[in-house]
C-alpha cells in the first residue's frame, strides 16, 4: 500500500536492523558450525582436530539426551500455561476497581526486575528449602511433613520459579490489553443477557488474543534458553529430572569445556527451537494478522 | 492553478486490475466529485493523483507537468482524509501550522496564515486544543484548514464527510461549496453519496469497478444517464427501471423513469397499482407501489396526497422523460 | 561516524590509563571469606608497593571457574593473577598457561608449605600455584549428643562407628539428623564428598588403562552405605544440600554429625554466628580400615597466568598474599582465629594460633592423611583426592553426581544409578581418547 | 457509563488484590527484611521482624564499591536501550507502514536469532571480543546487549506502530513532510507512549542480563549482575548479605519501575491515537 519511493526507503531503512543481527546471527553461528565438526576441548587446545559427525553423534547419543528435550518442552509449556492462566486471571483481578489499585500492580509486577540467579537463589534457600524455607516453616506450624521440593518435584519446582519470574510480563501485557477492551462492548454484551462466563469466552478471551500471543512468543523464545535457574537449584538432578538441553549444553560447555561438542548441542538447540518456533507461528501466527 | 491531466493511467496489484487504462481532464477551477459505490476505485483513483500509490502505467499530469513519479510532497496538492488524520499530539494550531513548517516558511507568516485560516473556519478560539477535546465537525475544519494554508494547486478530498452526522453533514457540504467559490481552486472530492455528488459538483465522474461510465454536470447525468449504471445511481429516490413488455412497448430493452416523472391518479392511467408504503417528507410523499407485471414502483407525489395502504391507484409516465435502454444497457 | 569516534576515544582513554598507571594488576577470586579479608587488607600491600594497583575480580566459585578457564584457554589476558584450585593447577602446568613460580623472594620460605598441599600444586618439582589456604574434610560433631547416645568418638572413627552414632543421635521429633552430608549434584559438591568416601572404602574412578570402575561392588558398597544412612540419618532435602545448606543445618542445632570441609570448623565454633558453637568436636573422617580416609584435600591457591604483561608485579602480590607476613597481618587485625588456615606448616606450630583454633590439630592431620597423587587403596593413574585431574572431569563428575543425587532423593535405585554412571563415563572416557 | 461500583464489591476485590499481589511479592520482601537481619537470624526460621541491623549493607559497601557497579549498569543498559532503538525505530517503521510479504518472516527470523544458547557460543564470542579489543569494555557489552535485545526491539515498536492509522504519515506526506520528518514529527511522538515502554522494558532485560554481563567483564565494565555474583553462595552463611546486596541491585531498577508503572501500562495499551 505504498508507492515505489517509500517502498525502496523501507528496504533502506531496515538495512541496519537486518545487516546487524544478520552479522550477529551469521558470525557466531558459522564459527559455531565450524567448531562443531571439530574435536576441541578449551583445556587441550594442542589436540585440535577434524571430527566430522562425530560430535553430533556424541551429543544425541548422551543419556541424558532425549529426556532433556522433554524437560525443555515440559519447563516452557509448563510455565507458559501458569503465566498466561495466572496472567488473565490477575489481570482480570488487577482491572477491578479497588483501593491501591496503583500499589497492587507494582507489588505483581516487582518479580520481573529480580535477577534470575538471585530469585533462584532466594526461592530454594529461603523459600522453598525443607530445613529452613517458608514452605517448610509454615508446614511444620500446621503440623505437616515439609515437602522437598527439588529433590520429589524438581522440574516443577523450576517452573515455579520462572513462572513467578514471567508471571509479570504476562500480567502486564494481558491487563493493558484488557484495558483497551471497549466498554460499550462489554455492556452491549451484558445488555444481550451474556453472563458473565460467557462474556468472558466470547467477548474477553477474542479480544486479548492477541496479547496472548505477543506473551507466548516472547517467553517461548526466553524458556527455550533458561538454565541459570538450573544451575542454582538443582544442577540438573536428582538424576537428569531437571535437565534441560540449555543445561545439558552448558554442562558441556562450561563444566565439560567441550566446545566442539557444546557447539554440536548448540546447533542441535537452534534446530529444535527453530521447529517449535515453526509450529507455534503456524498454531498462533494468525493473530498476528489482526 | 490547478489542471490535472490522467492519461492512460491504470492499477493493479499483482494480478488484480483495480483501475483499467483509464483517461481523465479536469480543468483549473472546477470541482470534481468522483462518486460511485464502495470498492469502485475511486479512492484508489485519488490516492494515484495524490502520490500515494504508485499508477502501474500511464501518466498523471498536473499544468502540464509530469508528475507520475514524483513524491506526494512535491506535487504541491492537499488531502483531507476520511478519519481526518490529524496529528493527536499537536494543537489544532501546530497541526495547521505543520505543512507551513515543512515547507520552512517563516515563524512570522506562519503565524498569519495559520490565524487566518482559523478565522475563515471559525476555529480561532480552538487554536490551543487538541484534536482529541474537538467535536467532529471541528476536526473536519482543521483537517481542511491544514490543507488551504498550503494555497496547494489542488484540493483532495477522501469521503471527508462520512464520518458526521445527517446533519453536519448538510452544514459542512454548504461549508465546501462556499469554500470552493471563495478559493476558486481546483476541488476533487470521493465520495459513495450522490446526494453530495449532485449538489456539489461542477462535474462528476461516475465510477464502477475502475471503470469510468460517465462524465458530465450533474444535470447531465440527471438528464441524459448513458447507461443504465448511471442512471440508477444519480437521483434520489432511484430511478425506475422497468423491463418486459412495458419497455418493449416503448422500444427498449428497459425503460427508466425517475418517481418524479409518473403522474399518479386514483381515477385512470397506463398502469394500475396498489399502494404499498407512503413515505410522507411534508412537502414531497414517496409511494411504493406495486404495479403487476411492471413490478414495484416508487412515485414522487404531492405532499398533500392522501392515499392509504391497499388503495388502488393509476401512474402515467411523462412521455418525454422517459429513459429508453438496450439490451446492451446502453441509452438509446 | 560517532560509535566509531567515541569507540577510537575509548581506546585512547583507556591506552593513557594504561601508561599513568603501569602497574595495575587484575586479580580474580572467589568470594569466600578468608579471600574477601584479603580484599580489605590490600592497603598494606598497596603501602609495601606504591607502584602496584590492585583491581579485583570477586566471583562466586562456579563463575569464578568459568570465568578464569575461558580466559587462560583463550588467551583472552584478563587477569593477572587468578584463584585457582588444586583440580586446575595440574593441568593448566601441563598446557604451561602458568607461569612457575620462582620469584616469590627469598623470605618466602616456600618449604614452609605443608608437603600434602604443596604436592597437589607443583608438577615436575616446580610450584605453580601458591596456596592460600588450604582445607581437607573431617568429622564435626555435637559433644553434648553423643553423650547423650552414650557413645564417645574416637579421634579416627570408622564408618561404622559414625553409621551407629549417626542413627543413635537421630530425633526426628527433636529435629535432629544424625548426620548430614552433601547431596546436591555437582562434581564439586556431593562428588567432592562421595568420592573421597570411596576412596577410604577402596574405591576408584578408573583403573590403571582408564577403566571407569562403578562396575565394581566397592562402589556398590560407598553408595548403598551412604544412601542407606542419609535415609535412616540425614535430614530431608538432603540432596540438594550443600555445604552451605548443611552449614546452615548444623548451625541452627539440627544435625548430630557432619563431614565436611575443615574450614567449617572455624564457622560452627564462631559463637557469633553459631547456636552450638560451644559443643562441637572434631575427628578425622571415618575409614573402613583399608588405609585410606574419607577425607579430601583442596587449596585455593594463586596462579599467574602465562600470558601476563606484568609477571613481576603479580609474583610480588602473590608473594605478600601467601607468605608468612601476611598471616601476621590479620593475626595482628583481626585475630589468629581469621589467619587463613591449612597452608604452612609453622602456623600450625604456633602456640597462639593452637590456642585460638581448637580444630588446628586435626586439621592439620586431616591434611597430611590425604596424599593426591596416591589417593586410593588401589593405584590409579590420576591426580587428586575427590577430584580426579583431567579436563574431562568436571563435566563427567557433574553427570555422575546427578546420578547418584537421584539414588539420594529415591528416585532410581542404587544399581540403577551406578550403572548409568558406568556408561555415561565409557561413554566419555572413550570419546576423550583415554580408552583405546 | 461508569456504573457505580458498590463499595462492598470494591472491598472484597481489594482484598483478593492485595493477598494476591502480597504472595507474589513475598519473596522480595523476605529478601528485603533478610537484608535487615543478622546472619544467624536469617537462618533462624520465619519472621517478619528484623532487628534492623545495617551490618550487611556495612559489609556488601566494605566488600565492593557499589556505585561503581551500579554506573556501568546504568551505562550498559540504558546505552544499550537507546541504540537499539536508534535502529529499531527505521526497521519497525518500515514494517509496519510498508509491509511486503516477507515481512512476518523477517520479523520470525529476527527472533530467531535469540534461539542460539548463550552458553554454546561462549568461546566463539569470547574469541570474538578479545580479537577486537572488546573484552570489559562498556562499549562491547552496549553493543552486545543492543544485539540481543534488538529483535524484541522492533517487535514491540512494530505492533505499536501498527496501530497508528497510516492516514496520518499519509496526510504528514501529503504536507510536504519528509521522511525524516515523518519520523520525527509525526511517528516518534506518536508512539511515545510505546516507545517508553519498549524502553522501559529493554532497561529491565538489559539489567538483569546475567550471563554475558558476567563473562564479558573483569573489572571497568562490571555490572550489578557481577556484583550479586560476588555475594552469592561463598562458603558460610550469606542470607543477609546476598539479601543486602540484592536489594541494592533491584532498588534502582524496581524504583524506576514503580515510577514509570503508569507509563508502562499506558504505553502497552496504547489508547491514547484514535
Amino acid at each position: 500500500m505504498a508507492t515505489r519511493q517509500t517502498s525502496t526507503l523501507a528496504r533502506f531503512m531496515m538495512a541496519p536492523s537486518v545487516i546487524l543481527l544478520f552479522i550477529w546471527m551469521i558470525v557466531p553461528l558459522a564459527m559455531t558450525l565450524w567448531f562443531s565438526f571439530q574435536n576441541y576441548n578449551l583445556l587441550n587446545p594442542a589436540n585440535v582436530s577434524f571430527a566430522g559427525l562425530f560430535n553430533y553423534k556424541f551429543f544425541y547419543t548422551d543419556p541424558a539426551f532425549f529426556q532433556s528435550i522433554w524437560n525443555t518442552l515440559v519447563l516452557v509449556v509448563g510455565v507458559l500455561l501458569i503465566t498466561v492462566i495466572g496472567g488473565i486471571a490477575l489481570a482480570l483481578l488487577l482491572d477491578q476497581p479497588m483501593f491501591g489499585q496503583g500499589i497492587v500492580r507494582i507489588l505483581v509486577i516487582s518479580p520481573f526486575f529480580v535477577m534470575p540467579p538471585v530469585a533462584a537463589l532466594v526461592w530454594k534457600n529461603m523459600i522453598m528449602h525443607p530445613g529452613y524455607g517458608v514452605f517448610a516453616d509454615f508446614a511444620k506450624f500446621f503440623g505437616a511433613q515439609p515437602v522437598d521440593w527439588f529433590a520429589q518435584f524438581p522440574l516443577f519446582s523450576i517452573i515455579i520459579i520462572v513462572a513467578w519470574q514471567w508471571l509479570p510480563f504476562a500480567t502486564l501485557i494481558l491487563l493493558t490489553a484488557l484495558q483497551s477492551l471497549d466498554g460499550e462492548q462489554k455492556e452491549a454484551a451484558e445488555m444481550d443477557g451474556a453472563g458473565i462466563v460467557s462474556r468472558f469466552i466470547y467477548l474477553t478471551i477474542p479480544h486479548i488474543s492477541r496479547a496472548v500471543t505477543v506473551v507466548i512468543l516472547i517467553q517461548t523464545i526466553f524458556l527455550l534458553g533458561v538454565y541459570a535457574e538450573i544451575l542454582v537449584t538443582t544442577n540438573g538432578g536428582p538424576g537428569y529430572a531437571s535437565t534441560n538441553l540449555p543445561f545439558l549444553i552448558y554442562r558441556t560447555a562450561l563444566l565439560g569445556y567441550d566446545v566442539g561438542g557444546a557447539s554440536a548441542g548448540g546447533i542441535i538447540a537452534v534446530i529444535l527451537a527453530n521447529i517449535v518456533a515453526f509450529f507455534l507461528m503456524r498454531a498462533v501466527g494468525k493473530n498476528l494478522d489482526k | 492553478m490547478g489542471n490535472i491531466t490522467l492519461n492512460k493511467v491504470s492499477k493493479s496489484f499483482g494480478t488484480t486490475t483495480i483501475i483499467p487504462e483509464l483517461d481523465l481532464e479536469i480543468e483549473d477551477g472546477e470541482f470534481v466529485v468522483f462518486v460511485g459505490p464502495s470498492g469502485c476505485g475511486k479512492s484508489t483513483l485519488l490516492r494515484l493523483i495524490a502520490g500515494l500509490e504508485d499508477t502501474s502505467a500511464g501518466k498523471i499530469s498536473i499544468d502540464g507537468r509530469d508528475v507520475t513519479g514524483e513524491a506526494p510532497a512535491k506535487r504541491r496538492l492537499a488531502m483531507v482524509f476520511q478519519s481526518y488524520a490529524l496529528y493527536p499530539h499537536m494543537t489544532v494550531y501546530k497541526n495547521i501550522a505543520f505543512p507551513l513548517k515543512m515547507a520552512g516558511e517563516d515563524a512570522a507568516v506562519i503565524d498569519k496564515k495559520v490565524k487566518d485560516a482559523a478565522r475563515v473556519l471559525n476555529l480561532t478560539n480552538y487554536l490551543e486544543r487538541r484534536p482529541g477535546q474537538l467535536s467532529g465537525g471541528q476536526r473536519q475544519r482543521v483537517a481542511i484548514g491544514r490543507a488551504i494554508v498550503r494555497q496547494p494547486s489542488a484540493f483532495l478530498f477522501d469521503e471527508p464527510l462520512s464520518n458526521l452526522d445527517a446533519a453536519l453533514r448538510g452544514t459542512m457540504r454548504l461549508e465546501i461549496s462556499e469554500l470552493h467559490h471563495q478559493l476558486k481552486t481546483t476541488m476533487i472530492y470521493v465520495t459513495h453519496d450522490q446526494v453530495e455528488a449532485m449538489t456539489m459538483a461542477d462535474k462528476i465522474v461516475v465510477l464502477n469497478a475502475g471503470n469510468i461510465e460517465q462524465v458530465g454536470s450533474p444535470m447531465e447525468l440527471y438528464k441524459t444517464p448513458k447507461n443504465l449504471f448511471v442512471a440508477g445511481f444519480i437521483g434520489s429516490p432511484r430511478m425506475n427501471l422497468i423491463n418486459g413488455a412495458a419497455a418493449a412497448r416503448h422500444g427498449a430493452t428497459t425503460i427508466g423513469v425517475r418517481p418524479e416523472h409518473l403522474g399518479i391518479s386514483t381515477t385512470a392511467g397506463e398502469w394500475k397499482a396498489t399502494v404499498g408504503v407512503a413515505e410522507h417528507l411534508g412537502s414531497d410523499t414517496f409511494l411504493h407501489v406495486q404495479a403487476g407485471d411492471v413490478g414495484t414502483l416508487t412515485v414522487r407525489a404531492d405532499g398533500e396526497l392522501g392515499v392509504r395502504h391497499g388503495e388502488t391507484v393509476y401512474l402515467t409516465p411523462s412521455p418525454n422523460k422517459i429513459h429508453r435502454f438496450g439490451a446492451d444497457g446502453r441509452a438509446m | 561516524m560517532k560509535l566509531n569516534t567515541l569507540f577510537l576515544g575509548l581506546c585512547g582513554a583507556s591506552a593513557l590509563a594504561f601508561a599513568a598507571h603501569a602497574e595495575t594488576i587484575t586479580i580474580a577470586t572467589v568470594n569466600n571469606g578468608d579471600m574477601v579479608r584479603m580484599q580489605k587488607l590490600t592497603d598494606d600491600f598497596t603501602a609495601k608497593n606504591p607502584d602496584i594497583q590492585l583491581e579485583w575480580v570477586t566471583l562466586e566459585e562456579n563463575v569464578l571457574r568459568e570465568r578464569v578457564t575461558t580466559d587462560i584457554a583463550t588467551k583472552g589476558g584478563q587477569y593477572d593473577v587468578m584463584t585457582i584450585g588444586t583440580y586446575e593447577v595440574p593441568i593448566w602446568a601441563k598446557q604451561q598457561w602458568l607461569l612457575p613460580l620462582d620469584g616469590l623472594g627469598a623470605d618466602y620460605d616456600a618449604a614452609d608449605i605443608i608437603p600434602a598441599i604443596a604436592g597437589g600444586l607443583s608438577a615436575d618439582g616446580k610450584l605453580y600455584a601458591a596456596p592460600f589456604y588450604g582445607e581437607s574434610s573431617f568429622v564435626m560433631y555435637r559433644k553434648d549428643l553423643m553423650e547423650k547416645a552414650g557413645l564417645t568418638m574416637p579421634d579416627a572413627p570408622t564408618w561404622e562407628f559414625i553409621a551407629d552414632a549417626a542413627r543413635k543421635m537421630t530425633d526426628r521429633a527433636a529435629d535432629i539428623n544424625g548426620i548430614c552430608l552433601r547431596g546436591k549434584a555437582g562434581w564439586g559438591e556431593n562428588m567432592a564428598f562421595l568420592t573421597a568416601m570411596s576412596n577410604s572404602f577402596g574405591a576408584r574412578w578408573f583403573d590403571e588403562k582408564w577403566q571407569p570402575q562403578f562396575d565394581q561392588p566397592e562402589w556398590k558398597n560407598t553408595l548403598q552405605f551412604y544412601v542407606d544412612l542419609m535415609k535412616e540419618a540425614g535430614p530431608s532435602g538432603a540432596s540438594s544440600n550443600g555445604f552451605n545448606e548443611n552449614l546452615a543445618l548444623f548451625q541452627q542445632g539440627k544435625c548430630g554429625m557432619w563431614i565436611d570441609a575443615t574450614v567449617a570448623a572455624s564457622f560452627v565454633s564462631n559463637p557469633k554466628d553459631s547456636t552450638v558453637a560451644d559443643k562441637v568436636g572434631y575427628a578425622l573422617a571415618p575409614d573402613t580400615g583399608l588405609g585410606k580416609r574419607g577425607n579430601w584435600l583442596w587449596a585455593w591457591s594463586l596462579g599467574i597466568p602465562a600470558g601476563t604483561q606484568k609477571a613481576e608485579a603479580a609474583q610480588k602480590f602473590v608473594s605478600w598474599a601467601t607468605g608468612k607476613g601476611y598471616l601476621d597481618l590479620v593475626a595482628s587485625k583481626e585475630g589468629w582465629a581469621n589467619v587463613p588456615p591449612g597452608t604452612r606448616t609453622s602456623l600450625y606450630n604456633n602456640p597462639e594460633y593452637q590456642k585460638a583454633a581448637p580444630f588446628a590439630k586435626m586439621t592439620l592431620d586431616s591434611i597430611n592423611s590425604a596424599d593426591p597423587t596416591k589417593p586410593t587403596v588401589k593405584p590409579v593413574p590420576y591426580v587428586g583426592v575427590q577430584f580426579v585431574a583431567i579436563p574431562e572431569f568436571q563435566g563427567l563428575g557433574t553427570t555422575v553426581g546427578q546420578l547418584f543425587s537421584a539414588a539420594l532423593a529415591g528416585q532410581s535405585s542404587v544399581d540403577d544409578a551406578l550403572a548409568g554412571a558406568q556408561t555415561a563415563s565409557v561413554r566419555e572416557m572413550t570419546r576423550a581418547g583415554y580408552i583405546k | 457509563m461508569a456504573r457505580a461500583v458498590s463499595t462492598r464489591r470494591k472491598i472484597g476485590f481489594t482484598v483478593a488484590a492485595w493477598v494476591v499481589a502480597l504472595l507474589i511479592f513475598f519473596p522480595i520482601l523476605y529478601t528485603i527484611i533478610t537484608s535487615f537481619k543478622s546472619e544467624t537470624e536469617a537462618i533462624a526460621g520465619f519472621s517478619l521482624v528484623p532487628s534492623g541491623t545495617l551490618e550487611s549493607y556495612a559489609e556488601v559497601q566494605a566488600q565492593s564499591n557499589y556505585f561503581k557497579f551500579f554506573l556501568n549498569s546504568v551505562i550498559i543498559a540504558v546505552g544499550s536501550t537507546i541504540l537499539a532503538l536508534v535502529v529499531a525505530v527505521p526497521a519497525a517503521w518500515s514494517m509496519a507502514f510498508s509491509p511486503t510479504k516477507r515481512t512476518k518472516d523477517i520479523l520470525m527470523w529476527m527472533l530467531s536469532t535469540k534461539m542460539m544458547p548463550a552458553v554454546a557460543v561462549l568461546v566463539p564470542i569470547y574469541l570474538i571480543f578479545r580479537d577486537t579489543y572488546l573484552l570489559d569494555t562498556r562499549i562491547g557489552l552496549t553493543v552486545m546487549l543492543m544485539l540481543i535485545n534488538l529483535p524484541i526491539v522492533v517487535w514491540m515498536l512494530y505492533t505499536y506502530f501498527r496501530e497508528i492509522p497510516g492516514e496520518i504519515l499519509e496526510a504528514a506526506r501529503m504536507d510536504g513532510a519528509t521522511l525524516w520528518g515523518e519520523i520525527v514529527y509525526v511517528l516518534t511522538p506518536m508512539a511515545v507512549p510505546g516507545i517508553a515502554s519498549t524502553m522501559l522494558l529493554n532497561i529491565i532485560l538489559a539489567w538483569n542480563e546475567a550471563f554475558w554481563t558476567i563473562r564479558l567483564t573483569t573489572t571497568n565494565a562490571a555490572p550489578l549482575t557481577a556484583f550479586i555474583a560476588s555475594f552469592s553462595s561463598p562458603q558460610g552463611l550469606f542470607w543477609a548479605k546476598l539479601s543486602a546486596a540484592s536489594t541494592l541491585a533491584i532498588a534502582p531498577i524496581l524504583i524506576m519501575g514503580w515510577f514509570s508503572q503508569r507509563q508502562l501500562v499506558r504505553g502497552l495499551t496504547f489508547g491514547a491515537v484514535k
